[in-house]
């Protein structure tokens, strides 16, 4: 016998859970917490089950729910730090962003019939560019000026920069046992070494942080020792002797 | 200019342009002011809105154009409609909603309505030319304003953005 | 079917189909025989005639179709080349000095750029004539390389592309 489940797909977690409201008949103010995150775990584990990724939009949901479903269950409220507020939201914080996602989702509604209507009216059907011919343009650059045109490239240029710096931290994914190896190497065929000569001309971040711990990790093993001679001063790499 | 004739050649240039034609281009056109044109635009209105009409005048996207009555669609659908458009997702609609109200806006808004990445649904609205850059909001990393087209106005038989139907209510239920 | 909605309904096919429509497709949509469908058609050519409308129903190619009045032509040409001076989005501005300043550049290479999807910049930029094909880059898909235009350089005045001031200096983000 064959076995087939259905699952709704939901785009979003604001989107599932109005699904389970709707469903429920329940008006979004009055929404039953423990109910509802009860029916909200239930659908993520049956996505698990089904192999389905869950997102991590989802599981943000499915903490906000359980952090409202605590806090009621207990007498004092927790004083939270920022960096928790920012994600997990309160309970009337919730009701609120739920009420305005129902307001666009109606709004989408909206669109949709009014492009339904229009469906229906045909315009007259045009070639392309019309029999005409292309229309012709007395001044297609309206006031635009030269130094417009060099400051929105400089701007332009800026932005990209600024995504492509993160693009490239994304990207840098070392592998620490390869670091570890690289590093083993260069300290063999060098006695005695400063932490810098492991680093290349320009090192990011990340590589100075994997270079060091791959160092910690090779004193752990034994396999050298590190010295500093004054607090942020260089740090010597001896390789130990047995 | 006779009425007559203007009226005649309102239609002429109705008919045979591709876009909705503004009431100033209209005007211009047969040699009018704007106010009178507008007056014999609506006589023409009203004569093509007579059920012996198969097509009427329409004001969408800030002009004028000639569509078919809504009540013709069953008979044309066995001919190619001209330009279709199919539908778009319920995540394309709700972005689309949010823009046409909010903007401009930039995607972080988007996604802060919505609860959700919208990039593939942005992308697809772009695609379509139902939405565009607006600019840029002066803010830290610049991001990108979005605000609805001249085409968005088109598909969806808006004479202008005030024409949006007004926002449900947030209200209980 | 009563005349009258047969000849709102054949109006409204003629209209929205882009070549002349056979009598016998006519004769269908609105079920009748075609000598009759004949006798409608031949009244609402009638009606069009009349001096007030701008458009005719005429027999083209083994069709019905509509089309503008041959004294109606000195309005429309008037008209449908119309001296647009409108000015550019911010979409085709960021395209434009894209182009300017790194040409010839692909469309992916504008679209890394920019970060987001550029055909609609770049297809009004071409239709303004301000930037062109300039060959292809020799890279697998053989990519479209863009460049500007002489009209760019009449546009903003420029005597060559070494015109072009230096990109000022602003930091990111």
């Amino acid at each position: 016998m064959s076995y087939h489940v259905h699952l709704d797909v939901f785009e979003g977690p604001l989107e599932l859970l109005l699904h389970f409201l709707e469903e429920e008949k329940l008006d979004i103010r009055d929404i039953e917490v423990s109910r509802i995150t009860q029916q909200y775990l239930d659908y993520l584990a049956t996505m698990r089950e089904h192999d389905l990724e869950v997102a991590g939009d989802f599981l943000v949901m499915a903490a906000t729910l359980l952090q409202i479903k605590a806090s009621a269950l207990l007498p004092e409220p927790r004083v939270e730090s920022e960096a928790e507020q920012e994600q997990i939201y309160s309970r009337d914080e919730l009701i609120r962003r739920l009420l305005v996602y129902r307001q666009f989702r109606e709004a989408g509604g909206y669109l949709d019939n009014l492009a339904k209507v229009r469906l229906a009216a045909w315009p007259r059907p045009f070639p392309t560019l019309g029999a005409k011919g292309p229309v012709q343009y007395t001044n297609p650059i309206g006031d635009t000026t030269v130094p417009d045109l060099a400051i929105t490239l400089a701007n332009v240029l800026a932005n990209w920069r600024t995504r492509e710096q993160v693009h490239q931290i994304k990207r840098q994914e070392i592998d620490l046992g390869v670091k570890i190896g690289e590093v083993a190497v260069l300290i063999k065929s060098h006695s005695r070494l400063l932490f810098d000569d492991l680093l290349g001309m320009q090192p990011t971040k990340t590589d100075i942080v994997y270079t060091f711990l791959a160092v910690l990790e090779l004193v752990r093993q034994g396999t050298i020792i590190l010295r500093q001679g004054e607090l942020y001063g260089p740090i010597a790499i001896i390789q130990w002797k047995e | 200019m006779l009425p007559k004739k203007a009226k005649a050649i309102l239609e002429a240039i109705i008919f045979a342009t591709a876009k909705p034609v503004p009431l100033k281009n209209l005007a211009a056109a047969i040699g009018w002011d704007e106010t009178k044109t507008e007056l014999l635009l609506a006589e023409l209105g009203r004569e093509y809105k007579d059920e012996r009409h198969g097509f009427d005048l329409n004001f969408v996207a800030g002009g004028y154009e000639f569509t078919t009555k809504p009540a013709m669609a069953p008979y044309l659908e066995a001919f190619q409609r001209p330009e279709v458009s199919s539908g778009l997702s319920q995540a394309a609609l709700e972005t689309l909603a949010i823009v046409a109200y909010r903007q401009p806006v930039t995607r972080v808004e988007i996604e802060d309505i919505r609860g959700v990445k919208s990039d593939s649904a942005i992308n697809t609205l772009l695609e379509r030319e139902l939405i565009e850059e607006k600019g840029r909001q002066d803010a830290p990393g610049r991001p990108i304003l979005f605000g609805t087209t001249q085409r968005f106005l088109e598909c969806f038989g808006l004479a202008d953005l005030g024409d949006l139907p007004p926002l449900p209510q947030i209200s209980a239920g």
